[in-house]
């Protein structure tokens, strides 16, 4: 019987890009596999999932979680790895928020399935079928697990004790939360292991920007050809760095495209998207009311923007019925 | 005994894809059902979106093959533009593409693969992972295995930010250029990958080629299905994976089907069923025949297998010279022997590591002129490329303030789904005889679909690579009177 | 209705060093300005509701300035630095002061008397003008008791010199009266110090313990041409500005005085164009005969006021600009005309020291001739009581104002140095302060200089065309009634709203001390929190919030005193890092939400 | 929509609205009123809140255009809830649900009439409906 910690690496609602991103931490992987007993990592080690159950009340050490909770399976897994594990750690954009698929949390479950099953253009279903929890194709009993009304962030169904974000987490602050889980050095409980200030604090742009900055004119990213040294707001094109917490390590400017947004709210705010729009407010510039309607209604698509990554977790969670 | 086991919240836990054996009262396999158990909708929460972002979002589709998504995605909105990117942007999409196949294609080899040829199907689980492939063929493998997946994504995270997440490619170009000092890092790249490529295609013929019984295994019938094929070709008829046309032959090998990816609604149709969440995709013009192969079906198949056998050849010398050897290893083309895909898989490397060397050494390469600014509103565009794992298109429509209106994504796992299901079927018929099941013969009908290298997380968004995986087996009343699982 | 506290976190505390708007920087007696504005911009529509705040004003006013009505209809120095200026036209402070006059005037006879214990030293004050009685006012606040010696039988000093049509002889009487009433200070009238047994001697005798100079100038200024004084001077027909406003003032000109006569002006000072518009409404067709040229923006400029200028013009008066008068030219003993060569500069590096064009004369005749060439003091009292050094001038400290050659004399006003009425006040509330310091002992000088930086304009999309001043057209002003109509409550409550309040919140507070917030809220940066993004920066109309590079990062800072505490930075910052310090209008926000539910 | 009594949230500018009035006497009539020294302070979070905690609409006065007493506190408050009704659209919420009223009312005479208008508005669109489902608990 080993002393090691025991380490589960679960996903639910996710894409496996996080996993992808462990495995990014290269040779790192082998000292983590060395320091501590991986007892469950689906994407690379081979596991039962009743040997999971089997396991004791807070057995598991830590629990790196990545993924949304989308449909019942989700949230079975859920709830079985938070009564085995002492330490939770939502790791992700979709565990920490709801990530990209959470913008689904603008549309009703029937809207999705209508159009996936029904309306697409390619799709062939005389006989009106959808997808049920249990089905019997001649006569043999199948079952499915039940799709959501909504996409969930983890904190929303399970008890979570640290935060990872990023779509997916930068190799750095993965090792950074190990080596702080294998050192006993973590944060008080329900700190985000990463940068409490927002991304323009490390964006090598930030100190290019004029002192003023004032937006007549909303632009998108296919319309210009933007300077790769200039802050984005500063040439009009909407970048949500200034309302987003740090730690990416700028990848996206760095390839020249606008922040979206992939590491939620920074420090002791709840919802990036309302303080984007208080902010974005006064550097909007227009000479009368109908001018500045004009240039409002000129932001396509602002939800989208604001809440790329962080519907479910925002203050107002979903659309109304 | 049998009668009362029962399901339990566990069993029902496992995984994201299931497979359900059915046996007859001679305790035979009656049917088999291979389920994905997910669903995301993408195609929905991305209306409204502003078109050119749909690059920067559709990679959350799959975290293990992003870089498709985000290139058909790219290429889709090029077409919404109608916009073509400047030759220096084509070639470093295309590096970028390259990249990718070299990474993706070896790493479901050696992770995926490798351990049911190297160290034996029937080996124990336990050991039978990477670790174990390190530990019978060398660990310098291993490391050469992680040093060339690094370099191949750290050409990925220069031109496209996080390569689980990559987020280049604007409309008629890149955001961003290539440097002298950046392409000769990328030249040795290019070059090791070439070398590593031809390495790995020795080992594999030393081991699987070399080993009779696996040949046999390879060339059995409980791993050959027949179905009609799908893959991109380009002007030359050879294996192209960023632009084409899509040629389609049935199983005795005659085209059937050329045509532009725009036109795909008139020959791909998604027949749905109430048992799983994916969309089951046949050829439209034959019309949806159900579970079944040979003359008659409506089944094709998609991947690395698939391309090869719609090409007249690859479009590298190397690659070409391999491409020969194998179909007349397997007996002529088309091959329908599943496992084949491996080997499939491992000449597409081959290419890619070749087509990256020939990109490095391009001139055209660092040129600055990497937007082309010329856009053209036209409300309507399709993308297209072959993913690792087969065609992946993008159907995109735009209101006139270029917001996308539409969406229909057809990707790769889809268009194996209902052929996995089947194989599956084959391989449980071939293997397993009645309720007393080894986990060795388990694994040799989970060999049937890991060929495909089926990604869920594509298809549904549920999982990547491999699935962990439960099978239930039940008798003639449904009861379950088995379960097996393994990931 | 709001009340207006000077008590507690509501009093302006007179900081060492502050940020000023520029209007109050440049009042010599830095009336508070902005604070007043605002409170104006707060007034009821309803002229009865209002006039309980506007009394208020006034009140707050008083204390500092009991000449502030006054001010209202002659003094307009804040609006010439006012940043509003560059931005269509200075806030019209004047006119609003002048607003509150109406009110205040009528109401400064009820105004019950300040109650001040007066166990301090007599002091003498000798000239009861605004300098004068500025000093005895402070000084009565602060328990002294002074006496004023006024040579005349009126308090105000050159004040009754301005002519009625500019400010009421009314306004100025009750002014006069109500301030030694409510001060209760003790004036003796005709008491000309210096004049027989009245001396300092006398003075110190008496238990006076120190003495302010206040005297002002009471000579007119005779007529020189270079070193020489002009001939003629004496021909009947011939006086000087200063004696010809003396005798308006006493009522002693009919209004016919000047009826069919051509009168001639030489001057080109406020006080020349009072006389030229005074001698126009007494029937004279008048003629100004300025040295300084005409072109407003040259360093020869013409010195009266532009309004000035601009009314004498309207009022058919001839101005004759850049002549000089080298002879005054008399026929059987009365003035005939004068010789005017062209004066080419007027100031060189040296100063005053105008050259002529002797080939370019000019002969103006008239009836009449009024030399306004400025006023001088009474040099010889000053010499006899030994004020003067060796070459004759002042020996004073221009600082404390004590007098070099007697400590317990200070000098102040126009007998030092001729200037507005308000810059005279200045010196008899610096006199009374130099006077308290000495008379107990303290040091004379520590902590009395300021420094004062002027404040720019804070940042808005728009800004307001002034109110319009409305003049009584040219042809019905030949009278002393007011030509210039005041603001109406309405137009006075919107001229205020035009005030921009350049000022810091700790020179104003006038939300304080309405109770609008209950102290000025700090605004708080969190370190740790702040990315530097910026977005305070742009959001803030004060140029408050700014950013700083702190090793290698920036991060924002906010100046308390540009800041305004309006807390829309606090909104607007994406990081949540901004907060204002002991505001407790978030924790009222959660409790309605909080409420929602209920 | 019988019966149906909105709950709305008011922020109004003290430099504005009611200055002069009777604070009880207004705060009689207007229920969940908050006095803000300007508009410009309304971050657009409380606005978010006050609809999650089930407010059916949201009312600022602000100070009457160009007469903001902090330049252009108003105007402010104005862009920031132009931008945030496009969010609320995508919410499902009718963007008619926040307004931003610009005027002055020393007396606070009007603000009970506007909060009256406002609600008769609000009424017309019914109460604003639920967001969160139940998450279905598995056996």
């Amino acid at each position: 019987m080993t002393a090691k910690p025991k380490i589960a690496i679960a996903w639910l609602g996710s894409c496996g890009g996080c996993d992808e991103a462990v495995v990014d931490i290269n040779k790192d992987i082998l000292k983590v596999a060395e320091a501590t007993d991986i007892i469950f990592w689906p994407v690379a080690l081979d596991f039962k999932y009743h040997h999971l159950e089997a396991l004791g009340k807070g057995e598991i050490a830590l629990s790196i979680i990545n993924g949304n909770v989308r449909n019942s399976e989700h949230e079975e897994v859920a709830k079985l790895i938070r009564a085995k594990t002492r330490v939770v750690l939502a790791f992700g954009a979709c565990a920490c928020f709801g990530g990209t698929p959470g913008m689904a949390n603008f549309r009703s479950k029937e809207d999705i399935f209508n159009w996936v099953y029904r309306d697409a253009p390619t799709v062939v279903n005389p006989k009106g079928n959808y997808p049920q929890p249990r089905s019997q194709p001649n006569g043999k009993e199948l079952t499915l697990p039940e799709f959501y009304e909504q996409v969930f962030a983890l904190n929303q169904i399970i008890d979570v004790d640290y935060y990872l974000p990023g779509c997916p987490p930068p190799p750095d602050l993965i090792l950074n939360a190990i080596d702080a889980f294998l050192e006993d050095k973590l944060p008080p409980k329900g700190s985000t292991l990463a940068p409490q200030k927002a991304l323009c604090d490390s964006c090598k742009r930030n100190t290019t920007k004029p002192r003023n900055v004032e937006i007549h004119d909303i632009k998108r990213i296919h319309e210009v050809e933007a300077s790769p040294d200039i802050c984005f707001l500063a040439q009009d094109i909407i970048c949500m760095g200034i309302a987003t917490r740090g730690g990416c390590g700028e990848s996206c400017i760095n390839i020249n495209l606008p922040c979206r947004g992939c590491f939620g709210p920074v420090e002791g705010v709840k919802d990036a998207g309302a303080k984007y729009v208080s902010a974005l407010a006064s550097m909007l510039e227009a000479e009368d009311d109908k001018d500045l309607k004009k240039l409002v209604d000129k932001i396509d698509d602002l939800p989208g923007y604001l809440y790329r990554f962080s519907l479910p977790s925002s203050i107002l969670v979903k659309k109304r019925k | 005994m049998a009668k009362n086991i029962t399901i339990s919240p566990i069993t029902r836990l496992e995984g994201h894809g299931k497979i359900e054996i059915f046996l007859d009262s001679k305790g035979d396999v009656e049917d088999a059902y291979w389920q994905v158990v997910e669903l995301r909708g993408f195609e929905r929460f991305c209306l409204g979106r502003p078109v050119e972002e749909m690059p920067r979002i559709v990679p959350n589709i799959c975290g293990v093959c992003p870089t498709p998504h985000n290139m058909a995605s790219t290429k889709a909105v090029d077409d919404v533009y109608d916009v073509e990117p400047t030759p220096a942007a084509k070639l470093i999409r295309q590096l970028h593409y390259n990249a990718f196949y070299v990474e993706d294609h070896y790493i479901h080899f050696y992770f995926l693969a490798a351990p049911d040829f190297v160290l034996g199907s029937d080996a124990d689980p336990a050991i039978r992972n990477i670790l174990g492939v390190i530990g019978k063929v060398g660990l310098e493998i291993g490391g050469k295995v992680i040093d060339i997946r690094k370099r191949c994504r750290d050409i990925l995270r220069l031109i496209s930010s996080k390569p689980p997440h990559p987020e280049g490619g604007l409309p008629g170009g890149v955001p961003r250029g290539i440097t002298e000092e950046e392409r000769k890092w990328i030249k040795k790249t290019a070059d090791d990958a070439v070398e590593f490529a031809q390495f790995s295609m020795k080992l594999f013929k030393d081991v699987v080629l070399g080993n009779k019984k696996y040949l046999d295994l390879v060339l059995s019938d409980a791993y050959n299905l027949k179905t009609y094929y799908m893959g991109m070709v380009d002007n030359n008829d050879k294996v192209d994976f960023y632009e084409g046309n899509i040629k389609v032959i049935d199983h005795r090998g005659k085209q059937v089907a050329q045509f532009h990816p725009s036109e795909y609604v008139d020959y791909i149709g998604e027949w749905v069923e109430p048992w799983t969440y994916i969309r089951l995709t046949h050829l439209k013009k034959v019309g949806w025949s159900g579970l079944i192969e040979g003359d008659g079906t409506s089944l094709y198949r998609v991947g690395p297998l698939a391309r090869l056998n719609v090409a007249d050849g690859m479009a590298t010398p190397l690659a070409q010279k391999e491409y020969e050897e194998m179909f007349s290893t397997l007996g002529g083309k088309p091959s329908h022997h599943t496992l084949a895909y491996h080997w499939a898989r491992l000449i597409e490397a081959l290419q890619a590591a070749e087509d990256m060397q020939r990109i490095a050494n391009d001139p055209l390469l660092t040129s600055k002129d990497i937007r082309n600014m010329n856009l053209r509103l036209k409300k309507e565009g399709v993308g297209c490329v072959e993913a690792a794992r087969g065609t992946l298109i993008h159907h995109y429509e735009t209101d006139d303030r270029g917001l996308l209106t539409k969406a229909n994504l057809i990707v790769a796992t889809q268009h194996n789904a209902a052929p996995i299901s089947l194989s599956v079927k084959k391989a449980v018929q071939g293997f397993v005889k009645g309720p007393e099941v080894k986990e060795s013969m388990l694994n040799m009908a989970e060999m049937a679909f890991r060929a495909y290298d089926p990604c869920l997380a594509c298809a549904t968004h549920a999982l990547p690579g491999q699935m962990p995986l439960t099978v239930n087996i039940r008798d003639n009343s449904g009861n379950i009177i088995n379960t097996v699982s393994r990931p | 209705m709001w009340q207006t506290k000077s008590s507690g976190e509501a009093r302006v505390e007179e900081a060492m060093k502050q940020l000023l708007p520029p209007c109050q920087i440049k009042c010599p007696i830095n009336e508070d300005i902005q604070r007043t504005n605002v409170l104006l911009s707060l007034l009821p529509q309803n002229v009865d509701e209002a006039k309980f705040g506007i009394i208020q004003i006034g009140d707050y006013l008083y204390e500092k300035n009991p000449f502030f009505n006054i001010c209202g209809y002659i003094c307009g120095i804040c609006e010439l630095e006012c940043n509003y200026k560059a931005k269509g036209g200075s806030i019209r402070r004047r006119l609003l002061k002048r607003f509150l006059s109406d009110y205040y005037s009528d109401y400064l006879n009820q105004k019950e008397e300040l109650s001040i214990v007066k166990d301090k030293e007599n002091v003498a004050i000798i000239g009861g003008g605004p300098g004068g009685l500025m000093c005895a006012y402070n000084l009565s606040k602060k328990g002294y008791r002074p006496t004023v010696f006024e040579s005349s039988d009126r308090l105000g000093g050159a004040l009754w010199l301005v002519p009625e049509y500019r400010l009421p002889q009314a306004i100025l009487k009750t002014t006069m009266d109500n301030l030694i009433r409510l001060a209760n200070i003790d004036v003796k009238y005709n008491a000309r110090v210096g004049d027989g047994k009245l001396t300092f001697e006398r003075l110190r005798n008496d238990g006076y313990r120190a003495i302010f100079v206040a005297k002002g100038t009471p000579y007119p200024r005779v007529l020189t041409f270079g070193t020489d004084v002009v001939e003629g001077q004496n021909l009947s027909g011939v006086m000087y500005g200063h004696t010809f406003l003396y005798e308006m003032s006493h009522g002693n000109l009919g209004p016919d005085y000047l009826q069919e006569k051509r009168v001639v002006v030489i001057g080109g000072g406020n006080v020349a164009f009072d006389v030229a518009r005074t001698a126009r409404r007494l029937g004279g067709d008048v003629t100004v005969v300025a040295l300084e040229s005409e072109d407003k923006n040259s360093k020869d400029a013409i010195p009266a006021d532009e309004e000035e200028v601009r009314g004498a013009w309207e009022e058919d008066i001839r101005i004759v600009p850049s002549r000089g008068v080298r002879r005054i030219v008399g026929e059987h003993g009365r003035f005939k005309s004068i010789e005017c060569p062209r004066c080419i500069s007027v100031f060189d590096e040296t100063g005053f020291n105008p050259k002529f064009d002797y080939d370019d004369l000019r002969n103006i005749s008239g009836d009449v001739l009024i030399i306004t060439v400025g006023q001088v003091p009474d040099r010889a009292f000053l010499q006899k009581e030994g004020l003067l050094d060796e070459k004759g001038r002042l020996a004073v400290d221009p600082f404390t104002l004590q007098s070099l050659r007697n400590p317990m004399v200070f000098i102040g006003g126009d007998v030092r140095r001729i200037g507005f009425m308000v810059e005279a006040m200045r010196e008899g509330m610096e006199a009374a302060e130099s006077i308290h310091r000495y008379l107990r002992g303290l040091d004379m000088r520590e902590g009395r200089k300021r420094q004062f930086e002027p404040f720019p304009i804070p940042y808005r999309d728009t800004y307001k065309p002034p109110t319009e001043v409305i003049w009584v057209p040219p042809e019905k002003r030949r009278h002393f009634q007011l030509f210039e109509r005041g603001l109406t409550l309405h137009e006075a409550i919107e001229e205020a709203k035009r005030c921009v309040t350049c000022g810091p919140c700790m020179s104003c507070k006038a939300c304080i001390s309405i109770g609008f917030e209950k102290s000025l809220y700090a605004v708080e940066v969190d370190e740790q929190r702040c990315s530097g993004c910026g977005i305070c920066v742009y959001a803030c109309n004060y140029s408050s919030a700014n950013l700083l590079m702190k090793d290698g990062r920036l991060v924002s800072a906010t100046d308390m005193f540009r800041c305004k505490s309006c807390g829309i930075c606090v909104a607007a910052c994406p990081s949540g890092a901004r907060t204002l310090v002991d505001d407790n209008t978030h924790e009222r926000i959660d409790e309605v939400i909080a409420s929602l539910g209920k | 929509m019988a019966g149906f009594e909105p709950k709305l949230v008011c922020f109004s500018c003290k430099f504005g609205w009611g200055y002069l009035g009777d604070e009880a006497k207004i705060d009689s009539q207007v229920k969940n009123r908050v006095p803000i020294i300007c508009s410009g302070k309304v971050d657009a979070t409380h606005i978010l809140d006050a609809f999650k905690a089930g407010a059916d609409g949201v009312l600022i006065l602000g100070c009457s255009e160009d007469n903001c007493h902090y330049q252009d506190g108003n105007l402010e408050a104005q862009k920031r809830v132009y931008l945030l009704q496009k969010v609320l659209a995508a919410y499902g919420i009718e963007p008619e649900r926040v307004k931003v009223e610009l005027s002055t009312d020393p007396e606070g005479k009007k603000i009970a009439e506007a909060v009256k208008r406002f609600s008769e508005a609000i009424k017309k669109l019914g109460p604003l409906g639920k967001a969160e489902v139940e998450v279905s608990r598995v056996a």
